[in-house]
């Protein structure tokens, strides 16, 4: 065996149609939107969108994690700004608060995942249901508290630098986090037995289980990795806009589980690839970006970002014929 | 073969699945008043053949007549419409419907455009009462009905559209010897009455009683069509095979020196479903559960593998009573054991995976370290499972789905010899299988016994209790009614103690159910 | 129900009628104390947070909670229905006033015959109802728009390209203040190129939105924003735009911003209606049950700041959080809360 | 003989949502300042009729195995549409109304059809197509506004004899002629065939794209009716996209209160209505409970999270772990 074109034509016969296309499509976008604007090709500006794709790519890992295993996680939204004040709050405890206030924050997405993770692993209780109501606890929580204390709400310089200093000139440093996470995440899936659990309990948790893997720990794991990525997004959007709020969640839901699904993977879990997330994220961040240059009243900008997602996923997302 | 227009006929039927030949060729014909079985082993096409009479795939190639008229069914309501009608190989009933719901599920009786549900009960204890199956609630819901009564009512279904032809994919496998016999009482008459029936099995004795004629598959193709009875058994055997064909059982070695139980179990009960069962399982000894379907033996093994919860008595391994709460722990070492599910589809295996991914999912703890997957060990592990059970897949990095069912048996079984296991539990894993695969599969088990390990087996089919086992213990109602040993093992007394009665005519008795 | 009486109302300074052409209503007097409620909608965020806030500490002042036998406030979320409901029980359970902060200003119709029937009090603001039948305690939205559109007129003497950051698409808000600021451009003759974008008064969003803007049809003359004007600042820092004048709303991060840059050209008026209105609300719903002519739609004071006079400690409070807004007194109604002192209330009293 | 013991078995997930509801209802009406009147009943129900109808759409969905993502949008565009249309004489109100539910059901279709012969999956077909019917909303209503035949609007959120609520009476309609001919047809039996799966239903020779395509269709048809009642409730249309998206999440989980499996095949429209009654009887509980402001989303948050909780103590009675996994 020639092990280097062994392995190179496995990694091409690999490759998803899905994955291919999507990264067509994201092309094609460029193509489209720069008969609109010069700039759209420009350096400063597709930086600029991998840069604003990072917080979707990052909360992103954490839902397709999820979606692998056959559920969701609709607590995105407030564990997101959980994440961000619990961060920018801690930093108001001295110099140690200041200096966990990154990891405090995630601490508290991974709070968040676990509470939905016990819910859906040992309660058994649907995701769909059981994150919708950690979301509304998480939003109750965050009312109380910031009505009730008046946390401190600015960006420690730390969650500063890693989403908008740049440690190599030129690149934003949470391009990195968001590569870094997405290499830890493509390791996890394809090499670690904790991978293989989780495309198998996707495919069948029963032959999992059966199998004598822990399925519930792996499913309470997942769902915790999931808060606690939502939870990051959350620090780093902080840091981007250099201070936390509570509505910061809200535009990350329906893009992050479109994303994840327009990079071919299977909402019914089981089956995807996390290079097809990082083509799902950037398709959305730059069909929203364009959307939103563009001079067009917001119900326009609506219709067509629907359709182009119908279409994209007509083009190459649509399950097989039945027979 | 019998004179007589053939009612349906198949010709020059061809499917592909992707790169799988299914069927090349091949053809049928089925005549009116007789019973026609088909013959293959795993993966001949038989199943696809019949799908494509049912209109449930479409063939790429190929004509088919009825009555001399060509015809294509473009779905199984249109081969439906045409008075073909259908019990596939995989369960066809909606599980959270009713029994009547299913039962009427082709055509139901409607009253201004809704369903008239008494119209629909009345059809529907009709069809029970046919298929000899009186005592199924209708309004029972069909997934908490256990799998033999689930096929019955998949058979009354069947029934219920007043077929012309009438096609049974291994209708039986699941179903004890009391029903089998209800249901060809109700084939028989069915033959009688005209209609012409396809009738698909593993099991020579059935079709030995039924059936008038007979076509052997094997490969996607037809090999011989012959009328019922003028074959010896080896002679059919060899042509399914493809192969010279020797006693199927490996020689058992006798009584084992006495030994202390690495298995033992103390008066588990469970429920109201297990009673006080003790047993002691040996190492090289394969144990045989016994008994009419449902009377607990799954119940047992799952038991024994820590999925029930509140069991009650003591299971002790290597003389030290445990408590197994979880498949987790079950397998751990020191406790070494391993569980052959009922339904490799839905416990065994993940079908879109692979077959690499699938046989190294019970062992991930073994072939990791840290966590991370030591891929040589993996690649040699699989290899080393691939050669010991000849598991025929073209490529180890395709779905495992795409396996023939035999195939697929043999990787649930891999997965779990990968671990060496000390216990096995088997739970009656030849079901569906050729006789070929089944075969290397007592072979194997023997094979396991001989190095050490300790099996309990639970088969549905009594001569593979005969041919395997050292001992078997026949249950009787979540009891353990009695213990065979050696050459007390017989067909006689199997079936007299599955019936819980001590003389031998159970023709009269029925099972409790 | 109120007679319709002419001016001017009990306290003219802080009742100030919207128009001149405003009615004055004079409701029969009821005995006190009173049962007062407050009808919120969404809540969480910092405005809505910070005016609930505001009204809890409102009413708890000694002489208002002589008047007041219960003051309830029940968020009822994003839902219209659900806030039309609450009011019902609100009169069903025979409470004297209602101040509402309405999801949807046209939607209350139905609520506003029965409160009128059953003789309570209705006060709206913040989004107030379209109606002439209930008070309404009014931010001039348009005329914030205008004050902005000036603002940039004023510092744009050539016109030129102006990035306006939109809020909610679909609110009245969003569009009288965009409408304001489109008339007062056109008004002004010379040639403005506007680049829309709709921030959803959201830093954010805005920020985002923003940075795109920048990136194809930047580099602009002009911004203004709605809301979310501290990461539209912040979007500029960032993408290294140049500081330019700017016409936003009162958020302490802005305004920490605006005094920071204005050297560098960040030239900001800074104008809105803090969440404290809900204390003006509220007084009237008070001076109405005492039978004390009011206006029907009451004009509140905009609160401006504009450069160069940004005061630390009154305009903005460096220390402090970015996300509260400051303009939060409104001194002819002898409300005098200081934002930060608002959203401090629970962790003093603790 | 003993039939009635599979009827129960059957129905559970309804008749626990009846439980549930009732006592949380009783617990607020024994309460309520103004106790158990006609008001306060009319006023429950009439907000509580919007959500169940919304409900009552998603259901029809999630029986099939899927989920509606743009109910909440199509609710608001009919909604939109409605205050531009039902308004005028009664013929003109009357043609309104039908083009209204027809644009419903048309939506309803649409997501249909996508989710059918588009082969897309559900969850991620109706966001998009959510999005789609909601920028339509906002081209008919920029803003607020609109109006709506006030008599007939009147009549239906009224009271009749005074003290029926007419709204309740109008959803028990709905029930009687939209769900229970559907439940009860060829075409909604196979509908729950194949939420309960798909191949068996398949290979039974069940209509069950037609199936599908009517559940996905009358789904859009009673979002509408949602849409037109909040029109009647509000007089006016409002393309408010928070709102939209609130009444999708809060759906589903009406539906899971009402017991309808989200795995499909499972549970009944009338469970998921007083799923949705329930729903909404949480959030009146902040009346008769004199709860800090602030603390009222928490309070909700968690009586939702209680409420679905409940679900989970079946789980002490599976005696057989595998039941865990469906
Ligand atoms: N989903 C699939 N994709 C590709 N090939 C398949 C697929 N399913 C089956 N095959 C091929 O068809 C052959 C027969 O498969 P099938 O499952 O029908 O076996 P079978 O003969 O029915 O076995 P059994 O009796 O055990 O069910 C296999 O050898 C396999 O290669
Ligand atoms: N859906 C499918 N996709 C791909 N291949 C399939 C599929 N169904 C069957 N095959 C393949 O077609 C071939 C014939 O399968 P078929 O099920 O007809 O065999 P069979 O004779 O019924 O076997 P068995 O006795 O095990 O039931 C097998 O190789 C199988 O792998
Ligand atoms: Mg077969
Ligand atoms: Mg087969």
């Amino acid at each position: 065996m020639t092990g280097a074109t062994g392995r190179k034509s496995t990694f091409i016969r690999n490759l998803d149609p899905a994955v291919v296309t999507a990264f067509g499509c994201i092309l094609l976008l460029l193509v489209l939107g720069s008969l609109y604007s010069r700039s759209f090709l420009s350096p400063e500006y597709l930086l600029q969108q991998l840069k604003v794709a990072s917080f979707l790519g990052i909360i992103a890992t954490g839902m397709m994690l999820v979606i692998l295993l056959g559920q969701i996680d609709l607590s995105v939204p407030w564990t997101v700004a959980t994440g961000a004040m619990m961060a920018c709050a801690a930093a108001a405890y001295g110099p140690v608060g200041t200096a966990l206030a990154i990891p405090f924050g995630v601490l508290c997405g991974i709070g968040i995942g676990l509470v939905n993770g016990v819910g859906v692993a040992y309660l058994r209780i649907p995701s769909m249901i059981v994150t919708l109501a950690t979301n509304a606890v998480a939003q109750g929580v965050m009312v109380v508290y910031t009505g009730g204390f008046s946390p401190q709400d600015s960006a420690t310089t730390a969650m500063r630098y890693l989403a908008t200093g740049a440690l190599v000139p030129g690149i934003p440093n949470v391009v990195f986090i968001w590569a870094l996470i997405g290499a830890a995440m493509v390791f996890l899936l394809r090499r670690t037995g904790f991978g293989r659990a989780v495309y198998g309990i996707g495919n069948r948790e029963r032959a999992a289980y059966l199998s004598g893997i822990n399925t519930r720990r792996i499913v309470m794991i997942a769902f915790a990795a999931s808060g606690g990525l939502s939870a990051l997004g959350g620090v780093l959007l902080a840091g981007y806009a250099s201070k936390a709020a509570q509505s910061m969640g809200d535009a990350y839901l329906l893009p992050a589980i479109a994303a994840v699904v327009l990079g071919g993977t299977s909402i019914l879990g089981g089956k995807g690839s996390y290079l097809g997330t990082v083509a799902g994220v950037i398709l959305i961040t730059l069909l929203q970006s364009i959307l939103s240059v563009t001079q067009m009243p917001e119900a326009g900008r609506q219709i067509i970002y629907g359709v182009v997602i119908i279409l994209m996923l007509l083009l190459y997302g649509r399950a097989p014929a039945s027979r | 073969m019998e004179s007589g227009a053939p009612l349906f006929r198949m010709e020059g039927i061809s499917k592909r699945y992707g790169g799988v030949r299914a069927l090349e060729n091949a053809e049928l014909s089925v005549r009116t008043g007789a019973i026609h079985a088909v013959l293959g082993e795993n993966g001949a096409g038989k199943s696809t053949l019949i799908k494509i009479m049912a209109g449930v795939v479409a063939a790429d190639e190929g004509q088919m007549t009825l009555d001399g008229q060509p015809v294509t069914f473009a779905s199984p309501a249109a081969a439906n419409a045409a008075g073909i009608a259908c019990v596939f190989q995989e369960l066809s009933l909606i599980p959270e419907l009713s029994v009547a719901d299913n039962i009427v599920i082709f055509n139901p009786p409607t009253r201004f455009g809704m369903i008239d549900r008494k119209a629909q009960r009345r059809l529907a204890e009709e069809a029970l009462a046919r298929a000899g199956a009186a005592d199924i609630h209708p309004l029972a819901l069909v997934k908490d009905l256990p799998l033999s009564r689930q096929q019955i009512v998949e058979i009354a279904k069947a029934l219920a559209r007043k077929p012309r032809i009438l096609i049974l994919d291994e209708a039986t496998s699941a179903l004890t010897s009391a029903d089998v016999s209800k249901v060809f009482a109700v084939l028989k008459r069915l033959r009688s009455e005209g209609l012409a029936l396809v009738y698909i099995s593993h099991r020579m004795n059935e079709i030995a009683e039924l059936a008038d004629d007979c076509t052997v598959f094997r490969n996607g193709s037809k090999v011989a069509s012959y009328a019922a009875g003028t074959r010896s058994d080896s002679e059919v055997i060899e042509m399914m095979i493809g192969r010279e064909y020797h006693s199927v059982y490996p020689p058992k070695p006798g009584p084992l020196a006495p030994a202390a139980p690495v298995l033992e179990t103390r008066n588990l009960s469970w429920a109201n479903r297990l009673h006080d069962i003790s047993f002691s399982l040996r190492a090289g000894e394969i144990v045989g559960l016994g008994g009419l379907d449902g009377q607990g033996q799954r119940d047992l093994l799952l038991a024994l593998f820590g999925v029930l919860r509140g069991l009650r008595g003591t299971v002790l391994v290597d003389g030290r009573a445990i408590s197994i709460g979880s498949p987790a722990q079950a397998r751990r070492h020191g406790i070494g054991m391993a569980l052959i599910p009922e339904d490799r589809k839905t416990e065994g295996l993940m079908l879109p995976m692979t077959v690499r991914d699938n046989l190294s999912l019970a062992s991930l703890d073994r072939l990791t370290r840290g966590g991370i997957i030591d891929r040589p060990k993996e690649e040699s592990a699989i290899d080393r499972m691939m050669t010991l059970l000849s598991i025929k897949a073209g490529n180890i990095d395709a779905p495992v789905g795409a396996l023939s069912g035999g195939n697929q048996q043999k990787v649930v079984i891999a997965k779990w010899l990968m671990r060496q296991p000390r216990i096995v539990l088997l739970n009656d894993p030849t079901r569906g299988i050729d006789v070929g695969t089944k075969q290397e599969i007592y072979q194997l088990l023997r094979r396991l016994a001989d190095e050490g390990a300790a099996i309990l087996f639970y088969s549905t089919d009594y001569a593979e209790l005969i041919g395997c086992c050292d001992r078997v213990l026949v249950l009787y109602d979540g009891a353990v009614k009695r213990e065979l040993a050696g050459p007390e093992i017989t067909e006689r007394a199997l079936i007299a103690s599955a019936l819980n009665i001590s003389s031998a005519d159970p023709s009269h008795r029925e099972p409790i159910q | 129900d109120p007679e319709i009486v002419s001016g001017p109302a009990a306290e003219p300074e802080c009742f100030a009628p919207w128009s001149a052409d405003t009615k004055f209503f004079k409701f029969p007097k009821k005995d006190g104390p009173y049962r007062i409620a407050l009808a919120n909608g969404y809540i969480a965020n910092t405005w809505r947070i910070q005016m609930v806030q505001t009204a809890k500490a409102y009413a708890a002042q000694p002489d208002v909670a002589a008047k007041l036998k219960e003051f309830k406030v029940v968020s009822t979320g994003e839902d219209v229905p659900a806030q039309i409901s609450a009011i019902n029980n609100f009169i069903d359970s025979g409470y004297d006033a209602i101040v509402v902060n309405a999801q949807n200003p046209t939607a209350f119709a139905p609520v506003i015959k029965r409160a009128k029937e059953a003789g309570v009090v209705l006060v709206a603001f913040d989004n107030i109802l379209d109606t002439e039948d209930a008070i309404n305690v009014n931010v001039d939205q348009k005329g914030l728009g205008q004050l902005w559109g000036d603002w940039l007129v004023k510092h744009l003497p050539d016109g030129g390209k102006v990035l306006e950051v939109r809020g909610v698409a679909g609110t009245s808000v969003d569009t009288d203040r965009h409408d304001g600021i489109h008339e007062k451009l056109q008004a002004s003759g010379k040639k403005f190129e506007v680049v829309e974008v709709m921030g959803k008064w959201d830093d954010g969003v805005a920020q985002k939105v923003t940075a795109d803007a920048i990136a194809t049809s930047g580099p602009f003359d002009g911004i203004t924003g709605q809301g979310g004007d501290t990461g539209i600042v912040q979007a500029m820092i960032d993408a290294k735009h140049p500081f330019v004048p700017f016409g936003g709303e009162t958020e302490n991060g802005f305004r920490k911003f605006c005094a920071a840059h204005a050297a560098d050209g960040l030239k900001c008026s800074s104008a809105g209606t803090g969440p404290a209105q809900v204390a003006v609300a509220i007084k009237t719903a008070i001076a109405a049950l005492e039978g004390q002519v009011v206006p029907q739609s009451v004009k509140l004071p905009l609160a401006i700041v504009e450069d160069p006079n940004f005061k630390e400690g009154q305009d903005y409070f460096q220390a402090e959080s970015d996300n509260f807004f400051v303009g939060n007194s409104f001194p002819t109604c002898g409300i005098n809360f200081s934002a930060q002192e608002i959203m401090k209330q629970s962790k003093d009293n603790q | 003989m003993n039939d009635w013991r599979y009827r129960l078995t059957e129905h559970r997930g309804t008749l626990a949502a009846v439980a549930i509801f009732v006592v949380m209802f009783i617990i607020y009406t024994a309460n309520h300042p103004a106790g158990f009147t006609a008001n306060v009943i009319q006023t429950a129900a009439n907000k509580g009729v919007l959500l169940a109808f919304v409900a009552m759409a998603q259901t029809m969905v999630v029986i099939t195995a899927g989920i509606d993502l743009s109910v909440g949008m199509i609710f608001l565009l009919t909604n939109c549409l409605a205050s531009w249309l039902v308004v005028g004489s009664p013929l003109e109100t009357a043609f309104g109304v039908v083009v209204v539910l027809g644009v419903g059901a048309s939506c309803g279709a649409i997501n249909g059809a996508i989710v059918i012969y588009g082969r897309l999956q559900p969850i991620v077909a109706t966001i998009a197509t959510g999005a789609v019917y909601f920028g339509f909303a906002l081209l008919l209503r920029p803003f607020p506004g609109g109006s709506v035949n006030e008599g007939l609007a009147d009549a239906l959120t009224g009271r009749i004899f005074g003290v029926v609520p007419a709204s309740l009476v109008a959803l028990a309609a709905v029930v009687v002629v939209i769900w229970v001919p559907f439940s009860r047809s060829v075409y909604g039996r196979a509908a729950y065939a194949v939420g309960s799966s798909e191949t068996a239903a398949y290979m039974s020779g069940m209509p069950i794209r037609r199936g599908k395509l009517l559940a996905y269709t009358l789904a859009g048809l009673v979002a509408a009716l949602g849409g037109l009642f909040l029109t009647f409730f509000t007089y006016t249309g409002d393309a408010a996209l928070a709102s939209g998206n609130a009444y999708t999440l809060f759906s589903i989980a009406a539906v899971v209160l009402g017991g309808v499996s989200l795995f499909g095949g499972k549970g009944s429209a009338i469970g998921a209505v007083f799923g949705a009654l329930a729903f909404r009887t949480i959030g009146d509980l902040l009346f008769v409970f004199d709860l800090d402001p602030l603390w009222q989303p928490l309070f909700q948050g968690l009586i939702l999270l209680a409420a679905i909780s409940l679900g989970a103590l079946a789980l002490f009675r599976v005696r057989n772990r595998l039941e865990w996994f469906l």
